[in-house]
């Protein structure tokens, strides 16, 4: 089957998605050799969010139809992978009283995360069949519905979930090295469906509907096929996110990180995957200077003021400012390859 | 492709009553009449935007009444709109692809060259522009291309002509007949611009009040009775 | 872990993160939620006042309290990483948020370093049933506030409950009123309903149809949750005409419960609650409040307040040990009989070596004012671990 | 038993009053505009903050406050439109609901940096709040005036749009706004008066929600514009009674989700309730009383 129309696209997508690759395994490695202990904290977070980012673009960047589910299936990828992989010593202790036979049994990583891609897909795939049957903001509300119903399960299934209390002893599988490798197989994952024939009649259904469905393009198979495989992303970014941290609880995967992630997308522009991955670097660097004025600091003998809120403020203003100004993000449908290849003039 | 007796109301109001039309493949077929006659609901029927009331719709003798737009685009219905409606985030090429990507799901092969095509239209050497770059008539031109992307059998063009000057008018209408020697398909075209209409085509339905009061060879209409009326008034 | 180079420090974040770096302090990291769901619990404004007052009477044995501080947002990578980051610079301990989701990270990384976590409100029970070994609480756990609300309760003639449990707080609002029913029932007492909730309320109004429903009346309602919920809680039950106790948690311990009796002064006569330090007026919590408000560095309410004792632990056990050895701080908090603290005269580590064993203080309300009721270590305590 | 029915069926109007009041002011602004305010919630959160305030100030007279709270919502409402709604008016649906996202998470992080991230008492409002016995049925005075209000609220609003020449003028932008400025209306002042009617129902809605919780925190808002915003969704996207529908409908849900669900699936209420929300949405996807939008061949 072919997968791109045309040998330009698969050109553009193949050098656009290894030029990102390279800035991403640069800021990874230059962390690694240089970086303190806690920064490859700070950057693996980062990761993990460039990932959320990217699960989060390849439908909304194609379909152009706002998501605020995201983090709920992140946490489910996460929650499917640690219920699998926690030796069951330390789940006899944590799920005393988990039902099916959860705390009886115990899988090795790969397994496990397999079994959490597979069923998060799945979930993914049946919300999917409702979501594409609606249309702009109805489907947005539909995917709070989703935001709200998980995370009310994962609050109140106390004995599967433990709720905002601590799912620890998930052994640590993924280190920086490890993530790295995954975001580059994500990037090249997001490039090509983005310039692969179902990714272009998605975009063109993301302008004009109509015009779409008047030039043969299946709308419904094919924001179907970009949520699912959003949505697979998502829990991949959940599984990375569980094994490496160890611990996990309801409380990330909810409202304020569903806003930390789309400011990421909005800002860098949404429809590009180079926006996707810029937003996410400017607003992880950005938020670390940010947090640093909250607290107050003392630069060259000045005492600033305690602000705290400051974070949550930027965060809101890079909404707005985006959507006031440059509606596209930064980089609109700007992709990095361009920059080398002079295959369009300007777009 | 064949109409048989399809009529829709909208609100009570009969937009398209009991029309009937057939057309065979290097047709070319316009289709005019005033304001508000039920041309573009009648295209917007054939392509399956609106469902008909009652009627049906053939499609080399296949029922396609009950069919989705992308299917019948599919089956080989293809067409522009009155309102341009290009993809302003992709490029003139992507354009372009996103109804060639729908060609490849039919059975039917494609007899004719498209780069060819994009040439014949002026559209090569833009190929790489992000469509909003495009002049007014060229886009017009990308439109049409596009349609031909999806190997149509039958080409409906919503007033292709609309908003061009002269030159770019006498350009059209010879692409067109090239289009028409070079490629096995019909065509309906529905423009204002009569004498484009007489120049193009080699068969005229002429609507109003959303029904068929005309129909015939360029020269028989232009001297029908109820088509002056129909424009002049009573 | 991958090799890293500190001494070839240009890095990424340094312009951005640097702390300056004094040498010969007592250095305490606070990865703490500033911003955020959890800000309220701001035991660092406690802390930062009691390491001021020590500070300005030089210190112990010369050294100076030096508080790492930096905002977590409520986010536990980002309590992680800096936790991290404060291990690197060499802090005897860390205190971080009271939930274990958090906690138990921080602690697991925290034991590399041979590093303690004292927290300073954590009465979550998940964190002593040895999941890590280098955590320490200055409070006592919920069962025991709930043993002794119920105690008191027992003692005005408490027979029939009504529990109002939610999962939203995590054991802390979903076990905390169930072991306050099992001493009630073990005093003789009964569960009449168990009753759910969810953080935040706003309109009691459908669970309060409920209780009216129950067959016979109730004499006290025990819920573990936090204003300004339960104060809505209180005045909807009254004006629905059901005279019981409202019993609670250390939730209620907030100065907008006390502005509920605004209009009307006896409406707080039957609330009260079993919580972590007196905070009564005239209490030693009263007084380090103004202490710290004369310094300039107001402290509001019971949970920031609580960071002073978690100062004057270390102080201690830094006096003892004459230095700054992490592992031989934990020691010297683990081995002595009796810490003097700020919000109770002591407390000791000695027995339960996870958290800490002091009285626990019975609050209610006399004329819209506080008043102690008891303050007591609780007889029976369920069974928790 | 009857009294029990009577009891949650009174508290479920009352819950559905609040909604359908914070809903409307939705409905409003998204029938001109095509906007879902989100930050709407912080136009409520204004409304108990301006309270605080004025209580601080020794401003005692309730008069005076309630006057007060509404008056700052409303500059908010139309203040918001001005800055941060404006340069997105002719913009689609989703740059709107992502630009008052933003609003709203600027405005709480403001409360939280300029007052406190705790809550602050505001018992101003306590002396709306008495005990009524009805028979053997004892309600809130909150209840009623909330449920009165509303409906007041409403009776007053088709007034105002069946009336009023700006009314009429509004009823027209909500199915065809390039009409109306065609006929000279300024869109700014329709507009505007669409975001001023919406402060004034937040006002009206944070001065029974601050009576009932005695507090105001930077979150004050948050979920009851979402759970309004669902109402509206489920009413039908723009409509006005399909919000005051959705409102009472959903008052109704939650209410009814605590009484039949056994307690140990009480904490599920939202899951279950969101639940039914979808189902609505996919039975009906433009909404229960959605404005049916004629459809042209100008396609």
């Amino acid at each position: 089957m072919k997968i791109f129309q045309s040998s330009k696209s698969f050109h553009q997508a193949f050098w656009g998605a290894t030029l990102l690759s390279f800035i991403i395994a640069l800021i990874g490695l230059l962390v690694i050799f240089f970086g303190e202990r806690y920064h490859l904290r700070l950057v693996y977070a980062a990761y993990v969010n460039l990932l959320v980012v990217l699960g989060l673009q390849v439908f909304m960047g194609n379909t152009n139809i706002t998501n605020l589910s995201h983090s709920a299936f992140m946490g489910l990828g996460a929650y499917i992978a640690a219920i699998c992989v926690t030796p069951v010593q330390i789940k006899k202790l944590s799920l005393p009283d988990a039902p099916w036979g959860l705390n009886t049994f115990e899988l090795d990583a790969l397994s496990s995360a397999l079994i959490s891609l597979t069923l998060t897909g799945f979930l993914a795939f049946l919300t999917g069949l409702v979501i594409v049957r609606l249309s702009g903001i109805g489907a947005t509300i539909v995917t709070i519905a989703i935001l709200v119903i998980v995370h009310s399960i994962f609050m109140h299934r106390t004995d599967i979930f433990k709720g905002k209390q601590a799912f620890f002893g998930i052994p640590q599988v993924f280190d920086l090295t490890s993530i790295i490798i995954i975001s580059i197989a994500v990037i090249f994952i997001a490039r090509f469906f983005r310039e692969s024939k179902w990714g272009i009649q998605l975009r063109a259904s993301s302008d004009d509907e109509k015009s779409a469905d008047a030039m043969g393009v299946n709308i419904f198979k094919l924001r179907l096929l970009a949520w699912t495989l959003g949505g697979l992303i998502l829990a991949l970014s959940g599984i990375c996110y569980a094994y490496y941290l160890g611990t996990i609880s309801a409380r990330p995967f909810y409202f304020s990180h569903v806003f930390l992630t789309l400011a990421m997308l909005i800002l860098g522009g949404m429809r590009s995957i180079t926006g996707a991955v810029i937003g996410t670097i400017l607003i992880t660097f950005g938020l670390e200077g940010v947090r640093f004025m909250e607290t107050g600091p003392v630069i060259l003998g000045l005492k600033f003021p305690e602000m705290l809120g400051l974070s949550g403020i930027a965060l809101g203003a890079v909404i707005v400012i985006i959507m006031v100004v440059r509606n596209g993000g930064l980089v609109g449908n700007f992709e990095i390859e361009q920059v080398f290849i002079k295959t369009r003039k300007k777009i | 492709m064949k109409l048989d007796c399809i009529s829709k109301n909208f609100g009570g109001v009969k937009a398209v009553s009991q029309v009937s039309l057939e057309i065979g493949e290097g047709d070319v077929l316009g289709l005019i009449g005033p304001n508000g006659a039920g041309k573009s609901t009648l295209i917007n029927l054939i392509t399956g935007l609106l469902t008909p009331d009652v009627g049906k719709i053939f499609l080399s003798n296949l029922d396609i009444t009950s069919q989705k737009p992308y299917q019948r685009a599919r089956l080989g219905l293809a067409r522009t709109f009155q309102n341009l409606r290009i993809y302003p985030n992709l490029s003139v090429g992507q354009n372009i692809e996103v109804a060639s990507i729908s060609s490849n799901y039919s059975s039917r092969t494609m007899n004719f060259d498209l780069d060819k095509i994009i040439n014949i239209f002026d559209l090569e050497d833009k190929i790489d522009l992000a469509s909003e770059e495009l002049s007014y008539g060229h886009l017009r031109r990308l439109e049409i291309v596009r349609a031909l992307a999806l190997n149509p059998l039958v080409l409906l063009l919503d007033e292709p002509a609309a908003g061009m000057n002269e030159n770019e008018t006498k350009e059209l209408s010879n692409s067109l007949k090239w289009v028409q020697n070079n490629i096995a398909c019909a065509i309906i075209v529905i423009d204002h611009d009569l004498k484009f209409i007489m120049g193009v085509c080699d068969k005229i339905t002429v609507m109003n009040m959303g029904e068929v009061i005309a129909s015939g060879k360029p020269n028989e209409i232009s001297n029908n009775k109820r088509v002056k009326e129909a424009y002049i008034g009573h | 872990m991958k090799p890293f180079f500190k001494k070839i420090s240009i890095s990424m974040f340094a312009s951005f993160l640097a702390i300056p770096v004094y040498a010969d302090t007592i250095k305490v990291g606070f990865p703490v939620p500033l911003t955020g769901e959890y800000a309220p619990y701001a035991e660092i404004q406690g802390a930062k006042c009691m390491a001021e007052i020590i500070n300005n009477k030089g210190g112990v044995n010369g050294k100076k309290f030096e508080l790492l501080v930096q905002d977590t947002g409520t986010d536990t990578q980002t309590a992680i990483s800096l936790t991290e980051k404060f291990l690197d610079q060499g802090v005897v301990a860390i205190g971080t948020i009271p939930f274990s989701d958090t906690m138990i990270p921080v602690a697991q990384i925290a034991a590399g370093y041979g590093v303690t976590i004292l927290q300073a409100q954590s009465t979550q029970v998940e964190m002593h049933t040895g999941i890590v070994d280098n955590f320490i609480s200055n409070v006592s756990p919920d069962p025991f506030t709930a043993a002794a609300a119920a105690e008191y309760a027992l003692s005005e003639g408490v027979k029939n409950v009504v529990l109002l449990t939610s999962d939203d707080g995590g054991s802390w609002s979903a076990k905390t009123p169930l072991w306050f029913g099992e001493v009630i029932e073990n005093g003789g007492g009964k569960v009449l309903s168990k009753m759910n909730f969810s953080i935040p309320t706003s309109d009691w109004s459908p669970q309060i149809a409920e209780m009216k429903k129950l067959s016979s009346s109730p004499d006290a309602v025990y819920i573990s949750s936090i204003m300004p919920d339960v104060g809505v809680l209180v005045r909807q039950m009254k004006a629905a005409g059901i005279d019981a106790w409202v019993f609670g948690s250390d939730g209620l311990d907030d100065p907008s419960l006390d502005s509920v009796a605004d209009s009307d002064k006896s409406i707080l006569d039957k609330v009260a609650f079993g919580t972590l330090a007196p905070s009564q007026p005239g209490s030693a919590m009263q007084e380090f409040q103004a202490e710290c408000k004369a310094l300039g560095m107001p402290v509001d309410g019971m949970f920031p307040a609580l960071g002073a004792d978690v100062i004057m632990a270390l102080a201690y056990a830094v006096e003892k040990t004459g230095g700054t050895d992490p592992v031989a701080i934990r020691e010297a908090l683990r081995s002595a009989d009796s810490i003097p603290v700020r919000t109770v005269e002591s407390v000791s580590f000695k027995n339960n070596k996870s958290h800490a064993e002091r009285t626990v203080p019975v609050i209610g309300f006399k004329n819209g004012v506080r008043v102690l009721l008891s303050n007591a270590i609780p007889t029976f305590v369920p069974n928790w671990k | 038993m009857i009294d029990y029915v009577v009891q949650q069926t009174l508290n479920a109007l009352s819950f559905g009053a609040e909604y359908a009041l914070i809903a409307l002011g939705l409905a409003i602004v998204f029938s001109i505009m095509g906007l879902v305010n989100f930050a709407h919630g912080e136009v409520i959160a204004i409304g108990g903050y301006s309270m605080m305030v004025m209580a601080a100030i020794a401003f005692k007279n309730p008069i005076i406050i309630i006057v007060g709270a509404i008056f700052a919502a409303v500059i908010m409402a139309i203040f918001l439109e001005r800055i941060a709604f404006r340069p997105v008016r002719y913009a689609d649906a989703t740059t709107g609901l992502l630009t008052a996202f933003g609003v709203s998470l600027i405005l709480q992080n403001l409360f939280l940096l300029l007052v406190s991230p705790r809550p602050i008492a505001v018992t101003s409002m306590y002396f709306l709040d008495w005990p009524i016995k009805l028979g053997t049925i004892r309600i809130s005075s909150l209840q009623i005036f909330e449920t009165l209000a509303t409906l007041l609220a409403i009776l007053l609003l088709v007034l105002f749009l069946k009336r009023s020449f700006l009314g009429i003028a509004m009823r027209a932008a909500s199915l065809d706004f390039e009409m109306v400025r065609l006929m000279g209306i300024r869109a700014n002042r329709v507009i505007a008066t669409a975001f001023a009617i919406s402060g004034l129902l937040a006002g009206i809605a944070a001065i029974f929600i601050i009576a009932r919780r005695g507090a105001v925190d930077p979150t004050l808002g948050f979920n009851p514009v979402l759970k309004a915003f669902v109402a509206c969704v489920v009413g039908g996207f723009g409509s006005l009674p399909g919000a005051v529908l959705g409102g009472f409908l959903l008052g109704a849900l939650e209410v009814g989700m605590l009484v039949i669900l056994p307690q140990s699936y009480g904490g599920m209420k939202d899951a279950f309730v969101f639940a039914v929300i979808a189902i609505i949405l996919v039975w009906r996807p433009e909404g229960i009383l959605s404005p049916q939008k004629e459809k042209g061949d100008k396609i």
